[in-house]
């Protein structure tokens, strides 16, 4: 028993993640009509917005320190980074420690932004383009800019670590009568859980109580008729571009700290983030939620000892063997509208 | 001839032409030349170049006729590769029996994946054949490491049965007595050629392949496929059945990868999972698009340039360049390294990226549209010069699109 | 004997009736026309004969075999084509081959795997295809991208299609919606001409009545899901539960 | 015409058949080659195929440079390195046997396919003799294959498995790096002592191969000191996301966590075991520990501050104090201005052997060479007395155990060096059931002739 519940506190977990990802990938799909083989790299360069804001509070001016040698015997140069200078140790460490948190606000606009450029770049150009073109180009991009993060930051994962606040795990297994140490579960885990909670509920707000939002749907849902209301769909849909590609890119960053940030998770996740997006169903935003948090919890049962050892090797397959099952039940996946994408 | 127009077999003539003289006209730059680094006439490459060329004619049977975009077809490589490790492991090291198994058992597998998969189209059609091409990779790195040997890859051990190895026979993969590694050189003047036994196996095969899929393209099957593309509701209507004609493509082009699998393996008897993974399934997408989707040339005109930058660009590091740019002052030569140094060596994932993005979005055609380009210009710079002769003169490897 | 029989029809979307009982009797050689006002269930019974719905109750018969249950391609070799309301052709493929393509389907059935014949040789289905484009003067634009056409010439090509078949019933799905009264006019010309010519039964669904009384031997009028009359022409056009449920409808 | 099994491309850049001008192909006649790429110019080429892509790029470009410093060593530019230091004095810092050496590099990608390709066009296209590097098992085995069909010798880099020189051990593959036997060899009687002898061990491995040998060499010298082995769990390569692998362990009752990963999977798990808090929980009245049997710096940068602490092993550590060791970080330090890691100095003691290998069996052909380095005993390398053994093509040498240093004072002393396993300790028979016992074979020399 608190085993299944465990495995079910991982799943929402993981489950947070693949929702977010699927969640804008689906505006994307559902608004624009285009495959964004790229949106695996706009959630890794959101995970590089936390390394980057690391990087900036850590800006240093080097004090020799003659007591010490470093690697070569020359004196060792201590680092000392700007803000702890400006602000103190206390104040200045404290921004150093909250750097991913704080990252959220490097993230928005640099996510925004290159939403907005991809689009009136480039995807704006695509959209009468067959979705095989849309694929190439989109997929050109995914490797272009996991190379440019990889020119500057390398190729190694980078640590992130999130406040010490939030280090350590709450004990749940206390709290519902089991013995200390059964359920444990990190803090921060719990943080990005709700900060996904947090996320999908403004975007489905967004887009359920705004007129902006509504537009938006209506164009989801039929665009020519939108068209013809003489409303300029195309400007909201550059809007929605950049809301897809910010979304991803907090999922990013605030998983930083779960996943030390590489130039390829992008990639990692991008197979992934597709099998989502079609379980839930094309065009379906409460479909990408919700078979994100399935498939996060089913994969979480499946990597269960006890399962591994009736079948093993299921936590390899599990998702795809979901995806299959879903898809050869429910033509549509769990949501899905009819018509998009099935030609 | 052999059942095609005249325009068909002038074109099938060039294409057995350009496979058979690819050992010299891959090999343009003289071996002494700084150049020779771009050179791809070496057997290795050359194999590469015809048996991806073979994957992605089969591919396009299936994506560039019907639309049926499979994101799995490296499954079928690696079935393909698999079976004919393991005849050489169980029979010996003859290629025949392998390949002609390799094509059968990726048959099955095609029809059983095709079967299930071909009941839904579009996106969901790509994530099912995705979802099994990567059951099938994760299970063989894994789980299956008693049959596939894993991560190290399939190989074969001196304490194999391998029943029908003689006292003579080869230690490496042939055909009957012509061993695939071994290789003719020629020298004319600075010149190196290579003919590898190997590549023209490879390339009599992919000739064969070349013309199957010609004359599959003029065929009523292939019209059926052309019309299932293009509208499947007027199909139903009109007493076609859409299903078994996109099952036999999808079959078909499942044949070709194993095909193309067996191929692999016969010319280096290894067969390593990865060959299933889903970016391997990508690879020969791009190859298709790049080139550019139902014409008959495009496929392998991207598969060539996707294994060529692989090949070529992954292996210029800074002491190349700085052997190219010599000539120049010290500065100058620093400053043009550095430019280029992120595009070569380590980072020739950049260059295929941004070469990928500047075809699609200035040839929507892919490379042939580029070709036909090209030649049209040619023609018509032709037509305004003097001695104006027939352009047909001057094929150029003019890339035929079946309209 | 009607070569199409339906009978005790009824068919329910989840509240809406949309057939109640229709009993409807197609003689051969003959024009057919089914009218009614809109939401009459004309396309839901078009629907139900070609193998796209499958209605509740009753029975469709064609030449003593039934329909029901059957998918689209096969109701098709059983010898029903059908023009649609917007004419649905192989947009991407010439013309030439728009039409090879039905010649293929009549000979060979709904699957043949012709892999390595080439269609250029297939001579008599070449002819075939050829002269039934002269037929319907389309034979200089036989190379035309069939997408890149006028709206006429797609309806007229749907037409040889489907008449490359010889099939012993053609369904029309409102043959001349949409279409500017010249282009009407020429359609209805088309398929007089067909009717002369040859030996076929036609249905047609029209909302245009100068279309109908022009070419129908009989008509059925549709209203609420079931048929009201059936008659010929000249007795529809004074019936007065006809006045009152289509005409009076449309005019006010 | 001649049929050759591979191509030879040194003749060519010697002028030796200067045809330019001629109107008639020249045609090599059979008695041009002795054996695969035998280079008959001033210089001879080394392949050295890396990682350049993917997770292991930056091990990859760490093994390039040290690749590029030996060359350098051998060619008598620098300051001559472990050169100064190595007691074999065959080389003379003039080349090799008064060729220059010269070299290619490839991408591996870290798959056995492209790694092939890059070596065949290595061999095909370049002509080299030898080829050096790699950093996963699965590479280095089929990459040790290739060269043995085709003739040439293959210096391997980083390969952990016991099955490099196990049961997939080929006559002509060299490898100098530790393998997972030596790891548990190594890191049981530091974790006896530090740890005790009682003690419940839960491992999560990698699901390859690779993870398989090292699991159960771990599990062989924990249980053979009295430690109860839990549970082994098998987790997908790239899982990324391990915490529903980390969770069940506190439910078992483990008080040890042995993480048979490398890599980003090592990267992510140890992390996440941490974030989980493991290692500040008492089970069975014992502090919870992990470990981490195969470390690299590299690796260990990435996991950061999580590392505090972790028993691991290495092949071999820029801390030391040998003066092999200190020649080489001295060299390596000026050159690029950080240490080298473990995989750095690997390729480069590697390059150094077979440099020297030529050099002392006097000719190029790989059968010499080979026999040149079996059984050949140095030092002088920073590993201490090392032997290339004849049976298996394995070097035996001290190994070390690392801890996660409690206080680093920069980025590249995050592991400290606590203890130097004698080389003794981590022998064993080349028969050992964990390297395919008698079954396994190196084969014969090919040299391709």
């Amino acid at each position: 028993m608190d085993a299944i519940l465990l495995q079910i506190l991982n799943g929402l977990d993981k489950g947070s993640a693949y929702a977010l990802i699927a969640l804008g990938l689906t505006l994307i799909f559902g608004t624009l009509g285009v495959v964004n083989f790229a949106h695996g790299a706009l959630f890794m360069i959101g995970a590089f917005c936390a390394v980057v804001m690391q990087r900036l509070l850590n800006l240093s001016y080097e004090v020799v320190d003659p007591t010490r040698t470093d690697f070569l015997g020359n004196p060792l140069k201590v680092q000392m980074p700007y803000v702890e200078s400006w602000f103190g140790t206390e104040f200045g460490g404290g921004l150093i420690e909250w750097s991913v948190p704080l990252s959220i606000l490097l993230a928005i606009p640099v996510m925004v932004g290159l939403g907005f450029a991809m689009e009136r770049g480039l995807i704006k150009h695509f959209y009468k383009r067959p979705h095989a073109d849309q694929i190439l180009v989109t997929f050109g991009l995914a490797i272009v800019l996991q190379e440019i993060i990889k020119y500057f930051f390398g190729a190694n994962p980078i640590p992130t670590t999130s406040p010490d606040l939030f280090s350590g795990s709450f004990d749940f297994g206390v709290l519902l009568g089991f013995d200390p140490n059964t359920i444990i579960y990190p803090y921060w885990r719990m943080v990005y859980f709700l900060f996904a909670l947090i996320i999908i509920g403004g975007v489905f707000s967004f887009l359920q109580f705004t007129t902006f939002g509504m537009v938006v749907r209506a164009g989801m849902a039929d665009r020519e008729t939108v068209g013809l209301l003489g409303i300029n769909i195309d400007r909201r849909f550059t809007i929605m571009f950049g809301l897809a590609a910010a979304v991803a890119g907090l999922a990013g960053v605030m998983y930083a700290p779960i996943l030390s940030p590489n130039y390829h998770m992008g990639m990692d996740f991008l197979v992934l983030s597709f099998v989502v997006v079609v379980v839930g169903g094309m065009g379906s935003l409460p479909g990408a939620v919700l078979a994100g948090f399935l498939l996060g919890i089913l994969q979480s049962f499946a990597s269960m000892n006890e399962v591994k050892s009736i079948i093993p090797g299921i936590d390899q397959v599990i998702i795809y063997l979901i995806a299959i099952i879903i898809l050869l039940t429910r033509p549509r996946g769990l949501m899905g509208r009819k018509g998009v994408m099935e030609d | 001839m052999l059942g095609l127009s005249a325009k068909d077999t002038r074109f099938l003539l060039i294409v057995v032409f350009l496979t058979l003289a690819t050992p010299f006209l891959l090999q343009p730059f003289p071996e002494t030349s700084s150049l020779a680094q771009f050179n791809a006439g070496y057997p290795d490459l050359m194999q590469k170049f015809a048996i991806f060329g073979i994957f992605a004619i089969g591919f396009n049977i299936l994506f560039g006729l019907t639309g049926y975009l499979s994101f799995g077809h490296a499954a079928f490589l690696g079935v393909g590769s698999y079976t004919v490790v393991w005849m050489y492991k169980l029979l010996g090291y003859n290629v025949l029996p392998g390949l002609v198994l390799a094509i059968i058992i990726s048959a099955l597998f095609a029809l059983v994946i095709g079967f299930i998969s071909l009941r839904r189209s579009g996106i969901y059609f790509s994530i099912l054949t995705l979802a099994f091409a990567q059951m099938s990779y994760n299970l063989a790195y894994s789980v299956l490491t008693p049959i596939t040997n894993g991560e190290t890859g399939l190989q074969v051990y001196l304490n194999d049965p391998q029943i029908l190895m003689g006292e003579n026979s080869p230690t490496s993969p042939h055909l009957f007595g012509i061993v695939m590694r071994d290789s003719t050189q020629i020298q004319m003047g600075d010149w190196l050629f290579t003919m590898n036994n190997g590549y023209y196996f490879c390339a009599v095969i992919a000739i064969i392949a070349f013309y199957i899929s010609l004359r599959i393209f003029r065929s009523p099957f292939g019209m059926m496929l052309r019309a299932i593309k293009t509208n499947q509701t007027r199909m139903n209507y009109t007493g076609l059945n859409s299903r078994p004609y996109t099952l036999a493509a999808f079959v078909i082009s499942g044949m070709y990868a194993g095909l193309a699998g067996g191929l692999l393996a016969a010319m280096d008897p290894l067969a390593g999972a990865e060959r299933m993974q889903w970016t391997a399934s990508g690879e020969v997408v791009l190859m298709t698009i790049l080139g550019g989707a139902g014409t008959l040339m495009g496929p392998v005109l991207g598969a060539g340039f996707i294994k060529y930058c692989e090949n070529i660009f992954s292996k210029i590091n800074d002491g190349v360049l700085h052997g190219w740019f010599a000539f120049m002052p010290d500065g100058i030569e620093d400053l043009i390294v550095a430019m280029i140094h992120p595009f070569v060596g380590k980072g020739w994932h950049l260059t295929l990226g941004i070469l990928f993005m500047l075809v699609v979005i200035f040839l929507p055609g892919g490379l042939v549209e580029g070709g036909q380009r090209v030649a049209r210009l040619f023609r018509r710079n032709k037509k305004a010069g003097p001695g104006d002769k027939d352009p047909e003169h001057h094929p150029k490897q003019a890339p035929h699109v079946a309209e | 004997m009607g070569i199409l029989e339906v009978k005790g029809v009824n068919k329910r979307f989840g509240g809406l009736q949309a057939l109640g009982d229709v009993n409807l009797s197609v003689a051969e050689n003959t024009v057919h026309a089914i009218i009614g006002p809109n939401g009459a269930g004309k396309s839901t019974l078009l629907n139900c004969l070609v193998g796209k719905l499958i209605p509740d109750t009753g029975s469709v018969m064609f030449d003593g075999q039934s329909v029901l249950g059957r998918k689209p391609h096969e109701i098709n070799q059983m010898g029903i084509s059908r023009v649609f309301q917007t004419p649905e052709i192989f947009g991407d493929l010439t013309v030439m081959e728009n039409v090879l393509i039905p010649c293929f389907a009549r000979r060979d059935g709904a699957f043949r795997m012709r892999a390595f014949e080439t269609v250029a040789h297939e001579k008599d289905i070449v002819e075939k295809a050829l002269q039934m484009l002269e037929d319907v003067n389309m034979a200089d634009k036989k190379d035309m991208h069939a997408a890149s056409m006028s709206r006429g010439d797609k309806r007229r090509l749907e037409m040889a299609m489907c008449l490359v078949q010889e099939p012993r019933l053609l369904l029309l799905d409102e043959p001349t919606a949409g279409m500017a009264r010249a282009d009407t006019n020429n359609t209805i010309d088309l398929l007089r001409e067909i009717k002369e010519k040859r030996d076929i039964t036609m249905a047609i669904i029209e909302h245009d009545m100068h279309v109908v009384f022009s070419l129908a031997d009989r008509i059925t009028v549709l209203a609420q899901g079931t048929p009201l009359v059936e008659d010929v022409p000249e007795k529809i056009k004074g019936h007065p539960k006809v006045q009152e449920a289509y005409l009076g409808q449309a005019h006010g | 015409m001649t049929n050759s099994t591979f191509t030879r491309r040194g003749v060519l850049k010697t002028g030796a058949v200067t045809g330019a001008g001629l109107a008639l192909p020249t045609i090599f006649t059979s008695s041009a080659s002795a054996f695969t790429n035998e280079p008959t110019g001033s210089t001879v080429k080394f392949g050295f195929n890396v990682p350049q892509t993917g997770p292991y790029a930056e091990e990859g470009l760490d093994e390039l440079r040290a690749q590029e410093l030996a060359v350098e060593h051998i060619n008598g530019m620098g300051d001559g390195g472990m050169l100064n230091t190595f007691t074999s004095k065959a080389l003379d810092g003039t080349g090799i046997l008064g060729k220059k050496v010269e070299f290619v590099t490839g991408d591996t990608q870290t798959k056995s396919d492209a790694a092939r390709a890059s070596a065949k066009s290595m061999i095909e296209k370049d002509g080299v003799v030898m080829i050096n590097g790699g950093s996963s098992s699965g590479v280095a085995i089929a990459v040790q294959g290739l060269c043995q069909e085709a003739g040439i010798i293959f210096m391997a880099g980083l390969t952990h498995s016991n099955d490099t020189t196990g049961k997939d051990r080929k006559a002509n593959g060299f490898r100098h790096f530790f393998n997972a036997y030596m790891s548990g060899a190594a890191l049981a009687p530091v974790l006896e002592k530090e740890y005790g002898t009682e003690r419940r061990a839960y491992h999560l491995t990698a699901d390859y191969t690779w993870g398989y040998t090292q699991q159960e060499s771990i599990q062989s010298f924990t249980e053979a000191m009295g430690w109860e082995t839990v549970n082994n769990v098998l987790t997908p390569v790239g899982a990324g996301d391990f915490s529903s692998y980390i969770t069940p362990v506190l439910q078992s009752g483990a008080d040890v966590l042995i993480l048979n990963h490398y890599g980003g999977d090592m990267v992510n798990s140890l992390t996440q075991a941490v974030q989980f808090g493991l290692r500040d929980k008492m089970v069975n009245g014992k502090q919870f520990e992990i470990v981490v049997p195969l470390y690299s710096e590299l690796m260990a940068a990435g996991a950061g501050e999580n590392i505090k602490g972790v028993f691991g092993s290495m092949n071999w550590n820029w801390q030391l104090q040998d003066a092999g060791t200190k020649a080489f970080v001295q060299s390596f330090g000026q050159k690029y201005g950080r240490p080298p890691s473990n995989s750095a100095h690997t390729c480069y003691v590697q390059t150094l052997l077979y440099a020297d290998a030529v050099a002392r069996a006097g000719s190029f052909n790989p059968c010499a060479v080979a026999e040149a380095l079996e059984g050949f005993e140095f030092d002088g390398m920073g590993n201490g007395p090392t032997l290339y053994r004849a049976d298996d093509h394995q070097c035996f040498k001290d190994v070390l155990v690392m801890k996660g240093a409690e206080n680093p004072t920069t980025q590249y002393d995050t592991l400290e060096v606590v203890e130097v396993t004698p080389r003794a300790q981590v022998e064993y028979a080349p028969n050992h059931p964990m390297f395919g016992g008698d079954a396994a074979t190196l084969g014969t020399c090919n040299d391709g002739a």
